[in-house]
């Protein structure tokens, strides 16, 4: 039995299994969710043998799924994300209902993830896309909060993704004959310049919507914070990283060669714009959901502008951050979760100083922060870091200054989360809230280690994106463990960094502590210096409300034009054409025969030229 | 054992359907069983006929010993037979669904079933028949049974449907009637094959002329864009089983009709694009219109329309690859389309306007109704694991051979529409919190029987689809080859 | 001049006279006419002299301890900018939890006068807004203001006193000795003797 | 080991001088402002009295670890960035690690400390602070524009992203990099006040409206270690100047002599300019300072 | 660092120096006084060549002043602020007010006598001392630090029960929480 096929019945029977098992009992359901959940991986990483395909043709149609190093280094990112996502979701979804249908879907989104990574012809492709995007919609409608606007939003934007992306797929059929990928790789220079266009772009557009670029993202905060949370570290952590997969492959292996650099230069360009407004949009939020939904927008155009520019630098810039931005994505999203079910919201004008009660938490919240927003010591910096040498060694300059400046501005979000959620005042309604359970607090730990793992040693994840980027056409792509070198023959030692920064702190930490510690008492944040008053505990000195009104104030012109206007006037504008196309059916007899009977005459008419006699 | 023989299709039906009453005057649930028995029986010949076909050799029976140029002959081809198996089987799931038909009463059901014989039998012989005139025979009864069926309900909705129904029926039949005299008056025989071979001899003037009659007199029965207004109103007053038996049955032989005159009788050069342009029409105003609907029945039928008018672009193709999708498409929209009108059925039964918005929660309350309900949206959207997919990629397929690239991104488009009208329902019954007051009719089990039985087919297709591939192949090539037929019925005619 | 000169007061003053029972009116001088009102009357005279006469500026509110007659003497002080005349406006009420009508529905800044005059002096206003405390903070004792309450002896009690420099002399005295000025008669009455 | 046990003495030394230059900048800045209010001013070693007067303090206030380590962030990315900014052109003794140090390292360190602190002074719960942090992270955003406008334009000129690589241009061709890519240096000039929070955007720690600011609640000996990364932190920063636009030094008085005028730049204009709001900060750096960084990239681009 | 009394005394001139030039005020005026700060501080007088310097939070101050008469209110705000100062902190008294009441010395809610409630290392004469004077008290406090005998916030500690007796009683209702150094 081949083992990819085995793969999918795992993940199938997998699904199966803990429907039923929910549906028979909670503690059962958990326990084959966490056995699926532990299996799936270790099957993977162990028995999965990466060289050998399986074909077979289903009407007309010669279906051939495999796995090539590109679509392994993605499908490591969903194994490693989603079992740790399911460990924490048995504890996130406790208390929840139709816990059945949430791991069903759950898994099946997984099921197609897998399967679009292994799938090496468009048909196969398609059919796990198509069943990555409605196991998805049942999961963005799970909690049926607001189904109408965020449900039919998702799936409206998925299907004008999948369906551009048939049409392109038709289309190559017609012209190559055949369904495969390799040969719409190979004939790709023959094509006319109008088919290889067009072909290309509808294949964009679909992948372009996954991985929510600036036009095509307005789904993307519903949905990632309508979601239960569990689930959307893995959407916006794994599932996205399905749109990156697709635009890798058909930027760089099409428009690369076919010397057509100028379509990937445009969605650098629009990777780019995404990443700025995403990231202006984010800091104004007041909802930790839709502030990390936006801060997820803005990271993937980081990463769409590095695969965009197209250099051997650049793309191992794009995908080492997808890696990145899939850990610590997912991490946050778990803590946000976490702290929804301890602390029951997570409205930042309303919790605030949870650090000391959810330690762990706050950890592994703090590290995935440093890890985004991509400062030294912690892996994050790697990939900024490269993707700036690479926009630099080709010197596009001014799409270095858009990156820097969302990069700066996301230092703001980034602060505004952590002192929103954790720090700040000790408000006593909070003062109930334990430390979330530890089926939760693992998977988190885990990914954190990851992360401050990278920071010293990047390689482990370059030898990855390294055999990744050799089915992208860059055969000998050179990287150290832990020293990043561009174009130019400049160098950082990252372990000289992790080194020095670590050695500093422990020294002060020494010399702070030293005989200070003990005399020091502890302070409850209520006896600050509030020039004497005094402050009862209920008062509530927490600042959160219009975080950063200033920024705002200076913002002003930018964030007057929200792209949601024109999508919900152009949606009245459908549904005033639906409502005219309805009136034709005026719903009494005579009007139909009349219709009848004016269509008659018409052909009559014009029976001359319809017929040629 | 039984001697298998075409003929049985029309003449059993007709015979056992006026002698119900009698049967009923003996045993009164025997009204019940019969038409189980008879379409049972229908479904094994048509099997059996099928199934062991020789390619290019179809089955001809001269009716009353009359040789073809002058008698009625039946054809039971590759095509037609497909045809014909697929309404027997769906007459014979339609009987099972609707065996103890609660809102029935005793003298109901024999008016029922009676009316549901009939009409099997006009659409079986609609499909059958080689000769012209006895087409037009078959479309006459087929319509004014589905007038009765209309009308089954004592309502003022039924019956004005009906009304509508009947005042386009007899519009069209008035149009066939005049084309075929026209063509009697031309060609001088009534026999298809016969006609098709003296077709090139009319002057083209009057050959225009027919063929317009023929496509607005078919297109009403083919549910074409501007003559469809009836088909909302009939399939959603009619009862449950009846609108899935007018979408599984009625559309095709209609359907059916439209391609046999235009593909082997009459040879006519720009009705194709005509055909192109009106299925592009009939879907765009079919599945916007649906978009904008209160009530689940007529969501249904407007989404049935718009079914329609895909596989009438499939077929304007005129390419092998065009009418292998259309024939697919055709045996999923039977399919899916009477699973979603039979599970629709019970969920509209329980709510008191029949409007979506009374269906919120409904996953919990009717759990299997609302799974099927589900099953079959997704399977008409065209999402993958189900067998609508495969029909969606053929079609695109043969658009694209035909390189239409404005018509698949139209096509594309439109489908877009239908996923959001579609999920709308289905957000509304699994999530969505269910109203106070409603009275919960759970499906018998007969309807559960029926309803699975279409599930199983849809699933196993859309998992591996070459179950009937090669069957439409067959049908593809036989309907292909013009020549072919026309040998068959005129063996002795040596071709001048 | 004199003459001419009052007769605006003495308008206003028979113009009060006509519409309300006034106990005592008289004007005092030039630019001033003092009223007593019953307590009950106090509202409609201030309306009346704000809307008719155009009193428009509540100047002040004061309370007067007669612990003589066992009253408080309540003055609204009234002033017309363009006739340049002060109104006084005095009722009296009896000391012991006496209470009076609120007035900050006319003008908005006598709530801050009643809630001290409640503090300082213990009169209650009927619907006064306002948190109970005004400047004092926690205090339990008297109010302080009314003559019976002993402010020397209250702080000889609560505070401490710098011991030494008792016998500290009062400055005028030290300012007699130096200057050999004669000490005004009044200030002899205080000298620590 | 004599190179390992060389690095770090170096290393040590290059902290020492750091903090010593740092800190006597600081009581000059401090004589000259008073000199311009037209008064005595303290003692230019005042800063060294203060920080030892802090150090020994008796009590100290905990608010909890992260409070403890805000400090430490602070001191670690100051020394860290001391470590990777060459301080001598080819001194001998102070190299100190300064590999290549990459100036978009540089950038992202220079935030690590201030990120940090604030995630320290959020912990205090002091509600000034967080007000505070909110400030300063807006105009770290408005600053760094041009900053960066400035760096990107030297790289994409000279086509090394090294410091000592900019340095080695400036030694070769003779001219400062101030001269042969003039917009680049104003757009940086225009830059540095915001970077060291003088007088015209020192709205985050303002003692009046803020009450310090972030630092509200750090006493003792959490103060002084801010204190002595503040002084370093202005001598790095000073020093990467010198080394990007002015050549580098060769040896430490010329090193002092260019890092003070420098200097005296930003504390000039302060002592003489009032205290902008925070968007009038921001607006004022995406102004003229963002317009000579565009004229820079221009520049350096063709 | 052996601590034996040799090394301890060098320790403590080093200290004393240290905190004899570097005084931080605590930016808390209560009485008519706080206006005579900004004069002592600006061109004129230029209190910061001593090394004194305003501070905005307790936590960073070493100087508490207490510049005019002290209603029982502010008291206890400012017992408050004292004891959030960190240790070797001083208090001076502004005025004749804090001294024996001054011109308030019979007014029902001001203290008299500052020192009974908080530990003062030098007052001030003069009803509302000119900047001169203060900074005569200033370098009085810097000359007493210097000798080591300005350990007012040690007296505090030591007979704190006697300091908040007195405190309690004149303030009723105590909220603060109790000294926690």
């Amino acid at each position: 039995m081949n083992s990819l096929v085995l793969l999918i019945l795992i993940i199938a029977g997998g699904a199966l299994l803990s429907y039923f098992g929910h549906k028979i009992n909670k503690i059962l359901g958990n326990i084959t969710v966490f056995a699926v959940a532990l299996i799936i991986p270790i099957y993977w990483f162990t028995q999965v043998d990466f060289t050998e395909t399986v074909s077979f043709t289903v009407s007309g149609f010669h279906m051939e799924l495999g796995y090539n190093m590109y679509g392994k280094l993605f499908s490591m990112i969903v194994m490693i994300l989603s079992p740790l996502a399911l460990i924490y979701a048995i504890g996130y979804m406790k208390d929840q209902k139709k816990l059945a249908t949430f791991y069903f879907s759950f898994l099946f989104s997984i099921l197609g993830m897998t399967g679009i990574l292994m799938s090496r012809d468009f048909v196969s492709l398609f059919i796990f896309w198509e069943i990555m995007t409605w196991s998805s919609y049942l999961l963005v409608i799970f909690l049926g909060k607001d189904v109408q606007k965020t449900g039919i939003k998702y799936m409206v934007f998925s299907a004008i993704g999948a369906y551009a992306m048939l049409m392109a797929i038709v289309i190559i059929y017609k012209n190559t004959g055949s369904m495969m990928l390799s040969d719409y790789f190979g004939s790709f220079a023959g094509f006319t310049l109008q088919t290889k266009l067009l072909t290309g772009i509808l294949l964009l557009l679909g992948f372009a919507v996954k991985s929510a670029v600036m036009p095509l993202h307005v789904w993307a905060p519903g949905a990632y914070s309508n979601t239960p949370m569990a689930y959307t570290s893995v959407f916006s952590g794994a599932l996205s990283k399905m749109g990156i997969y697709g635009l890798g492959f058909v930027v760089v292996n099409l428009f690369a060669q076919a010397n057509l650099e100028i379509v990937g230069y445009v969605l650098a360009w629009m990777g780019a714009i995404t990443a700025v407004l995403a990231t202006f949009s984010a800091v104004f939020q007041h909802d930790a959901k839709k502030l990390l939904a936006y801060s997820s927008i803005a990271q993937l155009g980081y990463i769409v502008t590095g695969i965009g520019i197209g250099t051997e630098l650049s793309i191992m810039a794009g995908l080492y951050l997808a890696v990145l931005h899939a850990a610590f994505k997912g991490v946050l999203f778990m803590v946000v979760g976490a702290v929804e079910r301890q602390a029951g919201t997570t409205d930042m004008n309303v919790v605030s100083g949870l650090a000391r009660k959810m330690p762990f938490t706050f950890f592994t919240a703090l590290i995935a922060i440093i890890a985004l927003a991509g400062i030294p010591p912690l892996g994050g910096f790697v990939g900024k870091w490269m993707l700036y040498e690479s926009l630099i060694n080709n010197s596009n300059f001014l799409m270095v200054i858009m990156i820097f400046l969302s990069s700066t501005a996301a230092f703001l979000y980034c602060f505004k989360f952590l002192f929103g959620l954790f720090l700040g005042q000790q408000e006593p309604e909070f003062d109930h809230v334990k430390e979330a359970s530890p089926v939760m607090i693992i998977p988190m730990l885990l990914l954190s280690v990851f992360l401050l793992v990278t920071g010293a040693y990047p390689g482990i994840v370059f030898k990855y994106v390294a055999e990744g980027m050799t089915n992208l056409g860059f055969h000998d792509v050179n990287w150290q463990m832990s020293v990043l070198t561009n174009a130019w023959g400049d160098s950082v030692n990252v372990q000289h960094v992790y080194l020095s920064v670590v050695v500093v702190f422990v020294a002060f930490l020494i010399f702070i502590t030293w005989r200070g510690y003990k005399h020091s008492t502890k302070i409850s944040t209520k006896d600050i210096s509030s020039s004497g008053e005094m402050i009862k505990p209920e008062d509530n000195m927490t600042y959160a409300m219009d975080f950063y009104k200033p920024f705002q104030r200076v913002l002003q012109p930018i964030l007057k034009w929200k792209i949601n206007k024109y999508y919900e006037d152009f949606g009245k504008g459908l549904e005033a054409l639906f409502d005219f196309m309805r009136r034709i059916y005026t719903g009494n007899g005579q009007t139909y025969a009349v219709y009848v009977i004016i269509f008659l005459a018409i052909l009559l008419i014009f029976s001359k030229s319809i017929f040629g006699y | 054992m039984v001697i298998t023989d075409p003929v049985y299709f029309i003449a059993l039906p007709l015979l056992t359907a006026f002698l119900l009453p009698l049967f009923g005057k003996i045993y009164k649930p025997l009204i019940g069983i019969i038409p189980g028995l008879v379409f049972a029986f229908l479904a094994y010949i048509s099997f059996d006929l099928y199934l062991n076909l020789v390619p290019g050799k179809p089955i001809i029976i001269q009716m009353a010993g009359w040789a073809p140029p002058w008698g009625i002959n039946l054809v039971f081809s590759e095509f037609s037979g497909l045809i014909v198996t697929l309404i027997t089987f769906l007459a014979f799931l339609v009987w099972v669904y609707s065996y103890n038909f609660k809102k029935v009463g005793f003298d109901n059901s024999k008016k029922y079933f009676t009316l549901l014989m009939l009409m099997v039998a006009g659409s079986i012989g609609v499909v059958l028949t080689g000769d012209i005139f006895n087409m037009f025979v078959f479309l006459e009864i087929t319509a004014i049974y589905s007038y009765g069926l209309t009308a089954f309900y004592k309502g003022r909705d039924s019956a004005e449907a009906a009304f509508k129904y009947l005042l386009l029926g007899s519009l069209s039949s008035v149009f066939i009637l005049l084309a075929i005299l026209l063509l009697y008056k031309q060609v001088g025989t009534l026999n298809m094959a016969d006609i098709a071979v003296k077709a090139q001899s009319i002057d083209p003037k009057m050959k225009s002329i027919i063929a317009i009659l023929f496509f607005v007199g078919l297109g009403i029965e083919a549910e074409m864009f501007p003559m469809n207004g009836w088909v909302p109103d009939a399939y959603s007053q009619a009862p449950g089983p009846v609108a899935a038996s007018f979408a599984g049955m009625l559309a095709k032989s209609g359907i059916y009709a439209l391609i046999r005159v235009f593909y082997t009788v009459l040879e006519v050069k720009g009705v194709f694009d005509l055909l192109l342009i009106m299925g592009l029409l009939t879907i765009i105003f079919a599945e916007f219109s649906a978009m904008r609907q209160k009530h689940l029945r007529r969501m249904l039928a407007y989404s049935s329309i718009g079914q329609m008018g895909l596989i009438m672009v499939a077929f304007s193709f005129n390419t092998k690859a065009g009418i292998f999708a259309g024939l697919f498409l055709m045996f999923n929209h039977a399919i899916i389309k009477t699973l979603l009108f039979l599970s629709s059925g019970f969920l509209t039964y329980s709510t008191k306007q029949k409007k979506i918005r009374d269906l919120d929660g409904f996953g919990k309350i009717m759990p299997f109704t609302s799974l099927m309900f589900g099953l079959g949206a997704f399977a008409i959207v065209g999402l993958p694991p189900f067998s609508g997919f495969w029909g969606k990629l053929n079609m695109l397929v043969a658009t694209a051979d035909s390189n239409l690239y404005f018509v698949i991104a139209l096509i594309l488009l439109v489908a877009v529409v239908e996923i959001v009208y579609y999920f709308k329902v289905i957000g509304r019954l699994y999530f969505r919190q269910q109203h106070k007051d409603v009275e919960v009719h759970n499906p018998t089990w007969n309807a559960i029987l029926a309803m699975s039985i279409l599930a199983i087919v849809i699933i196993g297709v859309g998992i591996y689809p070459d179950l009937i591939t090669d069957y439409l192949t067959k049908a593809t090539n036989e309907l292909f080859d013009k020549a072919g037929y026309i040998h068959s019925v005129l063996p002795n005619l040596s071709l001048n | 001049m004199s003459e001419n000169k009052l007769n605006k007061e003495q308008l206003l003053l028979d113009l009060l006279k006509k519409k309300f029972i006034l106990n005592e009116s008289a004007v005092r001088r030039a630019k001033r006419v003092e009223v007593k009102v019953d307590p009950k009357e106090i509202i409609p005279v201030l309306l009346y002299a704000k809307e008719n006469s155009r009193y428009i500026s509540f100047a002040h509110m004061s309370c007067v301890d007669w612990i003589e007659d066992g009253e408080f003497e309540v003055v609204y002080i009234l002033w017309n900018p363009e006739d340049k005349i002060n109104l006084f406006v005095k009722t009296r009420i009896s000391r012991d939890n006496g209470v009076l009508p609120n007035i900050d529905f006319i003008w908005r800044q006598a709530n801050t006068y009643e809630r001290e005059i409640r503090e300082m002096f213990g009169i209650q206003f009927e619907g006064l807004v306002g948190r109970q405390e005004f400047i004092l903070e926690d205090w339990e004792h008297m109010p302080p203001m009314r003559r019976d309450f002993d402010t020397a002896e209250f702080v000889k009690k609560t505070y401490f006193k710098r011991p030494g420099r008792e016998d500290a002399k009062d400055v005028r005295e030290f300012v007699q000795e130096r200057t050999d000025e004669e000490l005004p008669d009044f200030a002899k009455k205080y000298s620590r003797d | 080991m004599e190179g390992i046990g060389y690095k770090i003495l170096g290393a040590v030394l290059t902290t020492i001088l750091a903090f010593v230059v740092g800190m006597f900048y600081g009581g000059f800045s401090r004589k000259i402002i008073a000199r311009i209010q037209n008064r005595v001013g303290p003692p230019v070693w005042q800063n060294f009295l203060d920080v030892l007067k802090l150090l020994f303090k008796k009590t100290s206030v905990r608010y909890g670890l992260m409070h403890h380590f805000a400090p430490l962030w602070m001191i670690t990315m100051s020394i860290t960035t001391l470590m990777f900014v060459p301080v001598l052109n080819d001194g001998l003794f102070f190299s100190n690690l300064n590999f290549s140090g990459d100036i978009i390292f540089l950038l992202y360190i220079m935030v690590f400390g201030s990120l940090g602190m604030a995630l320290g002074a959020g912990s205090t719960g002091n509600p000034n602070s967080a007000i505070g942090v909110s400030r300063g992270l807006t105009q770290m955003v408005g600053f760094e524009i041009p900053w960066v406008m400035a760096l990107v334009a030297l790289m994409i000129q000279y086509k090394t992203t090294s410091v000592t690589g900019l340095m080695e241009v400036q030694s070769q061709s003779g001219t400062w990099l101030m001269f042969s890519s003039p917009f680049a240096f104003i757009a940086a000039l225009l830059a540095m006040p915001g970077m060291f929070r003088y007088s015209p955007f020192d709205i985050v720690g303002a003692p009046a409206e803020l009450a310090s600011g972030p630092i509200s609640e750090f006493g003792g000996k959490y103060l002084s270690t801010m204190m002595t990364s503040g002084s370093i932190f202005a001598f790095v920063k000073l020093t990467l100047y010198v080394d990007l636009f002015m050549g580098g030094a060769s040896n430490l008085i010329v090193l002092v002599l260019k890092t003070f005028t420098l200097y005296m730049y930003p504390v000039l204009w302060g002592a003489v300019s009032a205290r902008f709001r925070t968007e009038q900060s921001v607006r004022y750096f995406w102004g003229w300072p963002t317009f000579f960084g565009f004229i820079a990239l221009i520049y350096a681009a063709f | 660092m052996y601590n034996d009394k040799e090394s301890q005394k060098i320790v403590d001139i080093i200290q004393n120096y240290a905190r004899k030039h570097s005084l931080f005020i605590l930016a808390y005026g209560t009485g008519c006084g706080a206006i005579e700060i900004p004069p002592t501080m600006t061109s004129r007088y230029d209190a910061e060549r001593f090394g004194i310097r305003g501070s905005a939070t307790p936590r960073q101050a070493d100087v508490l002043l207490i510049t005019g008469y002290l209603a029982t209110k502010s008291l206890k705000r400012v017992i408050k602020v004292y004891e959030q100062m960190q240790d070797p902190k001083y208090v001076i008294g502004f005025g004749s007010c804090t001294i024996n009441g001054g011109m308030y010395w019979d007014s029902y809610n001001t203290i008299n006598v500052l020192d009974k409630y908080l530990p003062v290392d030098v007052y001030i004469n003069g009803c509302m001392p000119r900047p001169e004077a203060v900074i005569a008290g200033f370098v009085k406090l810097q000359k007493l630090i210097q000798q080591g005998k300005a350990d007012g916030w040690d007296i505090y500690k030591k007979n704190i029960d006697e300091y908040k007796a007195n405190q309690k009683k004149i303030i009723t209702n105590w909220v603060m929480p109790d000294f926690n150094f």
